[in-house]
């Protein structure tokens, strides 16, 4: 029974989701029982020094002045309710601050991501198992792109395609156009890994005997390679894009601060300068949240691609 | 300063690449001089300063004071409104300063406001606790920018972030804003009441302003002109990319208020030995410093205060700094004779050596590079370690004020005399005056009475005096740059200039492009 | 040799041998990469004729597949291919271009590999397999593929074809994944089919219905080209057999011929070497037996009449959080007696291995007990059970597996002699590993290599010399040779005899070959779903099975060896 | 499962073994001499003092007195680059280290450990997973602080959840390796089996491993470097050279380029390393 299994299997990894949320929510909530000082320093942040006022606030809202396990439970009552708090420094709802960055930070990472899979994709199929000039193209653009701090290509880039040919405006918030450069440097930085873990599974794939049946039907070398080599590429380059997705925030936050865009990265870094700790501890759930997301749906589609994997489970 | 041209022409946008997002959107709670250049624009003060100091009419129509210097009498203009509709009147001036005084809600507190009280609809009347000299300063300040009464009372809690709710009486108001990355302007179309500093009357020229916050130095001047109209925060090395170019304007301004200095703690060994401050002041070559990292573009200081404020003392050029031989014989003198292996100096087993503190955060215009050459240098020249701590560390205020801090580096940029006096009469004990040490009893007589008076004369006098002390005798500060800003621009934009009170970017109410 | 008996011939006489559709003379095919140059096909000519089965048999890397690939073209890029005549279909493929070789693959000539698991697709359904030849050289359109696919299907006996066009391989059985493959292999209608090993993973049952297919293509007038190392096969099911070796073809003739009247010495080794009932007693590799009397006799053996091995009562299942709880061996018991040979047969997953495993205490059974030299041993507590262990020892199926891949043989064999007590002392220990190696007739060059430097055959011999090493009892020898060649086979297979008749070992020989647990086992164990359907002396059982289970077994192995062409109408 | 093809694959290995090592691999590993040399002994190479001032030098292009130019304080960006390679090499290896340590203990713990402590285990690695290794970082120094040592923790730590992946899955292989058991069935001790088997043969990978993430902590650490979280000025830790460089990027491009340079040509050199080892481990192991 397929969906049966599908379902079986999606709620198992919803369930682990939630454990790995909940490891995360209280480990977050144990950092702050650990740190030292008063909590409600901490949570209020910033450079000066509170008011006894403004702390009895903090208090308040964090019910600080209870047991520890009613704190706890009022923390994790909170965050179901999707309450995260209120960043002091800011004097806004920490969902509010995040909602407010997360659209522009998914659009950046999703079309990075896409970027990179089109670069990708005919890089390895192309290059896979042969030793053209193309190949060795493709050798040394990797390298590079992998060892290249990302912030350097993202300022590298602006340099050359925005502020000397012209090409793509990065002020333009509104511009489309203004997407294509931070999206590359997002792409740039996965590229190199994303095109040789598919280049190596085509190429094991390759040699698979099914490929020389196909060759014996008289397919071409491209039909062999896009028709049937490709697609096994996909379940290791998709759980390497998921992991990326989940890091979403990485490249996300240098992107973000080379290129001035809103979204997460800008804010996380903006909170943790100003120590705003309710605004972190936000940008923490908010993430594993996203990561335990991304990779429910990676897991899934393996199923989708690979028949096998879903009747296995 | 202003940069004018003919033939002004209404309507038009820009798009104006800007330093930083501001912290805060409540000109009652935000301190960052490179925000005012968007509060400017949305808010307005009772009064205006001029360039030569004098106060004129702005939301206040006029104002009176009394003889003993303790009330201050306000009639507001007729016909104000504010973005969301509401009156200026008697009641909202009154509750915007009563707010602007009220902490911790507000940063900008005067300490001898008493009160306000509502005489008719459009007078206010201010009683003050003692008279102050410097009460006009704080009033015509942008920290007491007037807000709308409803945004104080119903919205007090979003101001700080923004938004449609953030509504003054100036000439242009919020239409979008993301944070991180930009705030749109739009002109504010009943706009009438612009001051006479102002190039004209009436609405503003430009029917919106992209304010687009780009932080990195290098993107701001690569911008320009292909994709913004005007920048501002360019670094020394980026000038001579748009100084004196076709198509370009470039402008730049000293900072009023105070230059960026060194503040040391007088009651920190090793600092508490005057020959050792002095020797720290006088062991590096400051000229040489400046010269090859800001290329002529910013100047060294020489004072306490700015160069361009009426209170500067000229008589302190040249007289301090460079001279090592004698900062050798001073800590030579104070018994700093051995040196460790580091080839620092030591004394009983201890090095001489003092923590800067310096958070990332407030640095800028390579001045964290500035204070690694000083440290090269005084190790060279003299022996003394000079740890400069970059940290973002956002406890170092508490740090400072615990009093462990060897040297503080910063700038009070403000023109208030009070602060400014504050500064100049603390004896060393760092940016707080809760060190009630007797020995600086009469240093802080002396500011109380260059504030009470109302002799100008008397006030500058009492003003080089303690500059003096301070620099030379003391050495509780030790001078570095005079701040200044930059404008740079396309050349079809005209209008742009700096606000009298501080130096710092103005706003775009005057500012048009040409067709 | 009742097994390879001449096949009584069902096709036309050689005088009428239909004009050939492919003729490859002094084909030369050499690998030159890697410096110094490997010819692997050495002048090797034959002729297709429509309608008549070429089989190639040989051992492996004896060159077969790529001269059957050459008829395609897809020897591989970095091949060298010669040869002074190669005609398809009428036409000379001596230069063709990538192009003109795409034509024919599929469409002229069919190509079915063995092990249609990974020979088909396995993210590709069926259907699109099958299709895929069709649709390349556009003999039908999309619309009509569907219709075509499920028409074919039918054709090679996979009823409901249409369910199975949108299935994927993993849901399909071996049987029916290999016939799809043939399918796909017939469904462009090709003159010629290739069938490469198309039936050598399958079990017996259902290689009779693989070669049934074949049988009925070959009656329609497809020339086919088997390859096949099971001389079974290829005496059953070929008119004319090409014996490879080398790259050599050393032997060529009729079945009847090559079979009966083998002229070449390597095709006698070769015929020599399959065990079964007529071999039993007899030695099958041409290699003189051990001389192992050097080796001491392990500790006095108990001789007469005793049991090394006594099994009662096994119980042991298996709980996996995903499936349903496998009782895997169900009350089990058997015994051994000094100096024997047990053999255990049954098919995949009857639960063989878990029992041996359960003697060398490598899991724990539920319930029963496993004595050695009638002393406890499975209920033992490890720490007791060490100092014992070497009395019990394992020959696996893979050996390299078993090796520490960083050892050297000398090590591995060194590492096996410390622990017993004889034998701390290194040069000792260096003297009785070359001692060891020489037994099992592994050379001293061989003790510094690695065991993957070693071929198969080296790798269980030096496995055997580990094993003899800590002088066991009993040899514990699952699927010991079912990796191997058949000329390797048997000579691993007279060493275990040696070893047992020079030794006085016993033996507990797990295997699902038939022929071999007769040519070496005294008595025999029948396995089925975990429990014991038959035991007893294996020329009895062998001879007059009792159970129905036993009877089946026997009975596929039977058809296989007497197949005879037939209607294909059954599954 | 073709008869003998493990035949034909170990004639194929042997003839594919006796291959040369690449070129790109020789001069990776010659560069890596050249940097260790560099990080022992700076002085014998930098040609200045890498923090001496000399504001009459500043910005100053390459010359043959000043071999990658001078920096706006007029210090000599070669000497600088020369000094800086201890602390990226320190960043690289010390994260390294760290998530080594973590990663082995974590890891087989998991293997070892039983089915409880192994699900546990996994769960909190995926936590770690979950949070983005920058934001890790940033929390790190958030707390601890900026500076060299801190820097490492906070690369280090995000590291571990992939060498304890790794580590746990080469023990479950290993462990339930042939050779394993064929160890206890000669008798041999647990910890004996352990010691001699499953932990020498487990580390190849893990070591692979850690040879590519030494390059990566290299770049995390210039990452956290821009965003000023990393070692401070005066240190000339590459990526606070290269980030201080990118403003004067088109007045002095020597600021920029060499600093970048240094950094990639590291990074590349130990990928190169890193990627031939494995290619040669997987060769062995296939
Ligand atoms: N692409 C190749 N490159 C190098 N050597 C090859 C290649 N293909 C085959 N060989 C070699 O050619 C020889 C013959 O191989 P072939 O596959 O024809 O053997 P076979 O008789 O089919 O054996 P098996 O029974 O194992 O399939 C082997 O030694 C093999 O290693
Ligand atoms: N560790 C295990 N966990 C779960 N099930 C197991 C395990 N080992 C064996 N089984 C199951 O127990 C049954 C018997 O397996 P076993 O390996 O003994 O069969 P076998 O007779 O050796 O088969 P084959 O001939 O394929 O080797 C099988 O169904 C198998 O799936
Ligand atoms: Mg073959
Ligand atoms: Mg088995």
């Amino acid at each position: 029974m397929p969906l049966q299994s599908i379902l079986v299997s999606l709620s198992r990894r919803v369930a682990l989701g939630v454990v790995v949320l909940w490891f995360t929510v209280t480990l977050t909530f144990a950092f702050l029982q650990i740190v030292p000082g008063d909590p409600a320093a901490l949570l209020f942040g910033g450079d000066e020094i509170p008011t006894e006022e403004q702390l009895e606030e903090v208090r308040r809202d964090w019910g600080l002045e209870r047991p520890v396990h009613e704190q706890y439970l009022l923390y994790i009552e909170r965050l179901v309710h999707g309450d995260l708090g209120r960043s002091y420094q800011q004097r806004t709802e920490v969902a509010t601050l995040l909602y407010s960055g997360v659209w522009s930070t998914v659009i950046l990472a999703v079309a990075g991501l896409v970027l990179a899979v089109v670069i990708s994709v005919p890089l390895a199929t192309l290059t896979a198992g042969s030793s053209t000039l193309l190949r060795r193209f493709a050798f040394v653009f990797e390298l590079v792109t992998i060892s290249m701090p990302s912030f350097w290509i993202g300022i590298i880039l602006i340099l050359v395609f925005s502020f000397t040919l012209n090409w793509f405006p990065i002020v333009a918030l509104d511009n489309p156009l203004s997407l294509v450069l931070p999206a590359a440097t997002i792409a740039l930085g996965l590229v190199g890994q994303l095109s040789q873990v598919m280049r190596e599974s085509i190429e094991r794939a390759l040699k698979e005997p099914f490929i020389l049946t196909a060759r014996s039907r008289g397919l071409s070398d491209g039909s062999v390679r896009w028709g049937h080599a490709l697609k096994h590429s996909y379940i290791p380059a998709a759980t390497i894009t998921g992991t990326f997705a989940g890091n979403v925030l990485t490249g996300v936050v240098v992107t973000e601060t080379v290129f001035g865009r809103p979204g997460l990265g800008t804010i996380t870094v903006a909170a943790i300068t100003t120590h705003d700790i309710p605004l972190v501890l936000g940008v923490v759930i908010v993430s594993a949240a996203f990561f335990v997301l991304v990779n429910i749906l990676v897991d899934l589609s393996y199923g989708l691609v690979d028949k096998r994997i879903g009747s296995s489970v | 300063p202003r940069h004018a041209a003919a033939e002004p022409v209404s309507g038009g946008e820009i798009t104006y690449g800007t330093q930083t997002d501001p912290v805060n959107w409540n000109p009652h709670q935000n301190n960052q001089a490179n925000a005012f250049l968007y509060l400017r624009n949305i808010f307005d003060t009772l009064l205006e300063k001029t360039e030569n100091g004098d106060f004129v009419p702005s939301l206040a129509e006029s104002y009176s004071v009394s003889d003993d210097g303790t009330v201050y009498t306000f009639r507001l203009r007729d016909g104000v409104t504010f973005h969301d509709g509401e009156k200026l009147d008697a009641a909202a001036v009154k509750l915007n300063l009563d707010k602007a005084n009220e902490t911790p809600y507000s940063i900008y507190a005067f300490p001898n406001y008493d009160s306000a009280t509502v005489v008719d609809d459009r007078t206010v009347e201010v009683r003050l606790k003692k008279p102050d000299a410097s009460f006009l300063d704080s009033i015509a300040y942008i920290g007491w920018g007037i807000i709308s009464p409803k945004s104080l009372t119903e919205h007090l809690n979003d101001l700080p972030s923004g938004g449609q709710n953030l509504a003054g009486t100036g000439p242009f108001r919020i239409s979008s804003y993301q944070k991180g990355a930009q705030v749109v302007l739009e002109s504010f179309d009943d706009y009438n009441w612009a001051p006479e500093t102002k190039a004209h009357q009436g609405k503003a020229y430009l029917d919106k302003v992209t304010y687009r916050f780009l932080a990195e130095p290098s993107s701001r001047v690569g911008a320009l002109p292909a994709q913004v109209d005007v920048i501002e925060g360019i670094s020394a090395l980026d000038v001579s990319k748009f100084k004196d170019r076709d198509g370009f304007v470039y402008l730049s301004n000293d900072a009023n208020g105070d230059t960026f200095k060194l503040s040391l703690n007088a009651f920190l060994s090793p600092l508490d030995d005057v020959r050792v401050r002095q020797a720290l002041r006088d062991g590096f070559d400051l000229d040489a410093l400046v010269k090859s990292l800001y290329r002529g573009e910013i100047r060294r200081a020489w004072s306490h205060t700015s160069p361009v404020s009426p209170f500067y003392d000229k008589s302190l050029e040249g007289a301090w700094g460079n001279n090592v031989e004698n900062a050798n014989k001073l800590l030579d003198e104070a018994g700093w004779t051995e040196r460790d292996s580091e080839g620092f100096r030591v004394k009983d087993g201890k090095r001489l050596s003092v923590r800067v503190l310096y958070p990332t955060q407030l640095d800028r215009e390579q001045r964290s590079t500035l204070l690694q050459g000083i440290s090269q240098q005084l190790k060279q020249n003299i022996g003394l370690e000079f740890i400069v701590d970059l940290t973002p560390s956002s406890t170092y205020l508490k740090e400072v004020a615990s009093g462990a801090v060897h040297i503080y580096p910063s700038t009070w940029l403000h023109s208030d005399v009070r602060k400014s006096l504050n500064g100049l009469s603390n004896g060393g004990a760092l940016a707080t005056d809760n060190k009630a040490d007797p020995s600086i009893q009469p240093l802080k007589d002396l500011a109380a009475e260059a504030l009470a008076t109302s002799d100008n004369a008397q006030r500058i006098k009492i003003f080089h005096e303690l500059q003096r002390k301070a620099v030379i005798d003391d050495v509780t500060y030790i001078p570095l740059l005079v701040q200044a800003y930059q404008i740079a621009a396309s050349n079809k934009v005209n209008g742009l200039g700096f606000i009298n009170q501080i130096g710092s970017p103005e706003g775009v109410y005057d500012v048009w492009v040409a067709k | 040799m009742s097994l390879l008996r001449a096949r009584e011939s069902a096709i036309a006489p050689a005088s009428a041998v239909p004009a050939a559709i492919a003729e490859v003379e002094n084909l030369n095919i050499s690998f030159p990469a890697g410096g110094e140059g490997r010819h692997v096909v050495r002048d090797v000519s034959f002729t297709l004729h429509p309608g008549r089965v070429l089989a190639f048999v040989g051992e492996s890397g004896s060159g077969k597949s790529v001269t059957a690939r050459a008829l395609l073209g897809l020897v591989g890029d970095n091949a060298q291919v010669r040869h002074e005549r190669l005609r398809i279909l009428d036409h000379d493929y001596s230069n063709a271009t990538q192009v003109d070789w795409r034509r024919i693959r599929g469409a002229g000539i069919g190509y079915v590999l063995q092990d249609a698991l990974t020979s088909l697709d396995p993210l590709k359904t069926v259907g699109f397999e099958v299709g895929e030849t069709v649709l390349e050289h556009r003999l039908k359109t999309k619309r009509e593929i569907r219709s075509h696919v499920v028409d074919i299907l039918g054709r090679v006996g996979i009823p409901d074809g249409e369910r199975r066009y949108d299935e994927y391989p993993h849901q399909l059985s071996g049987g029916l994944r290999q016939r799809a493959l043939i399918a796909a292999g017939i469904a462009a209608a090709p003159r010629i089919l290739i069938a490469d090993e198309p039936t050598t993973a399958l079990d017996v049952s259902i290689q009779v219905q693989v070669l049934r297919l074949l049988k009925q293509s070959q009656e329609k007038g497809l020339a086919i080209l088997l390859i096949t190392h099971d001389l079974t096969v290829a005496s059953t099911f070929a008119d004319e057999i090409l014996v490879f070796r080398q790259g050599e073809v050393v032997e060529r003739g009729t079945a009847g011929d090559v079979l009966s009247r083998p002229r070449h010495a390597y095709t006698k080794a070769l015929l020599q070497a399959i065990p079964g009932q007529q071999t039993r007693g007899k030695r099958l590799s041409p290699l003189p037996p051990l001389d192992l009397v050097r080796l001491r006799p392990p500790s006095a053996s108990g001789g007469d009449g005793g049991d090394i091995l006594e099994v009662r009562n096994l119980t042991k299942t298996f709980h996996s959080s995903t499936r349903h709880p496998r009782v895997a061996v169900d009350h089990v018991s058997f015994s051994l007696e000094y100096g024997r040979t047990l053999g255990i047969v049954g098919e995949s997953g009857s639960g063989k291995s878990t029992v041996a495993r359960i003697i060398l205490g490598f899991e724990h059974a539920d319930s029963g007990e496993v004595l050695i030299d009638g002393k406890p041993w499975s209920a033992l507590p490890e720490t007791k059970r060490r100092p014992r262990r070497h009395l019990v020892q394992l020959i696996s199926q893979d050996p390299l597996g078993s090796f520490d891949p960083r050892h050297t043989v000398l090590r591995l064999l060194g590492d096996a002699l410390g622990t017993l007590p004889a034998y701390r002392n290194t040069a000792k220990r260096d003297a009785r590993s070359y001692e060891l190696l020489e037994l099992v007739g592994l050379e001293r060059l061989h003790a510094l290599r690695r065991p993957r430097e070693l071929s198969g055959g080296q790798r269980q011999r030096v496995a055997i010399a580990r094993a003899l090493a800590v002088e066991p009892r009993l040899l514990v020898a699952d699927e010991a040779v079912s990796a191997l060649d058949v000329s390797i086979q048997a000579q691993i297979l007279d060493v275990l005899r040696d070893i047992q008749k020079q030794l006085g070992l016993s033996i507990l020989f797990i295997s699902h070959d038939l022929g071999v647990v007769q040519h070496i086992s005294d008595s025999v164990v029948v396995m089925k779903a975990g429990r014991v359907v038959e035991h007893g002396d294996v020329n009895a059982i062998f001879s007059s099975p009792k159970e129905p289970y036993t009877r089946e077994l026997l009975n596929a192995r039977h058809s296989l060896s007497h197949f005879r062409p037939a209607p294909v109408d059954a599954i | 499962m073709s008869r003998d093809n493990t035949n034909n694959a170990v004639t194929n290995r042997l003839s594919a073994r006796p291959k040369r090592l690449s070129v790109a691999v020789i001069l990776s590993v010659v560069f890596l001499v050249l940097i260790a040399i560099q990080v022992l002994f700076p002085e014998a190479i930098a040609t200045h003092s890498p923090i001496t001032i000399d504001p009459l030098a500043a910005l100053q292009p390459p010359s043959r007195e000043h071999w990658f130019g001078t920096d706006n304080l007029g210090r000599d960006l070669f000497s600088r680059v020369v000094h800086g390679s201890a602390y990226s090499v320190s960043i690289g290896f010390g994260a390294t280290l760290i998530a080594l340590a973590g990663g082995i203990v974590f890891g087989a713990l998991a293997g070892f450990g039983g089915r409880w402590l192994d699900q546990a285990l996994m769960r909190f690695n995926d936590v770690l997973m979950a949070l983005p290794s920058i934001l890790l970082a940033l929390v790190v120094v958030a707390l601890l602080g900026t500076g060299l040592v801190n820097t490492l923790w906070a690369i280090g730590i995000g590291l571990i959840p992939q060498f304890a992946r790794l580590v746990r899955a080469e023990v479950l292989v290993v462990r339930n390796a042939g050779y394993v058991e064929s160890a206890v069935g000669f008798g041999f001790s647990k910890t004996a089996v352990v010691c001699r088997h499953v932990i020498p043969n487990a580390i190849h990978p893990v070591f692979v491993l850690a040879t590519i993430s030494i390059g990566g902590s290299i770049l995390a650490g210039s990452t956290l470097s821009f965003l000023k979280l990393g070692p401070q000025p005066p240190a000339p830790e590459w990526g606070l050279l290269l980030s201080e460089g990118r403003s004067v990027i088109e007045h002095a491009w020597w600021l920029g380029v060499f600093p970048g340079i240094a950094i990639s040509l590291t990074v590349l050199s130990v990928t190169v390393v890193g990627k031939s080892l494995q290619k040669r481990y997987l060769q062995k192991e296939s």
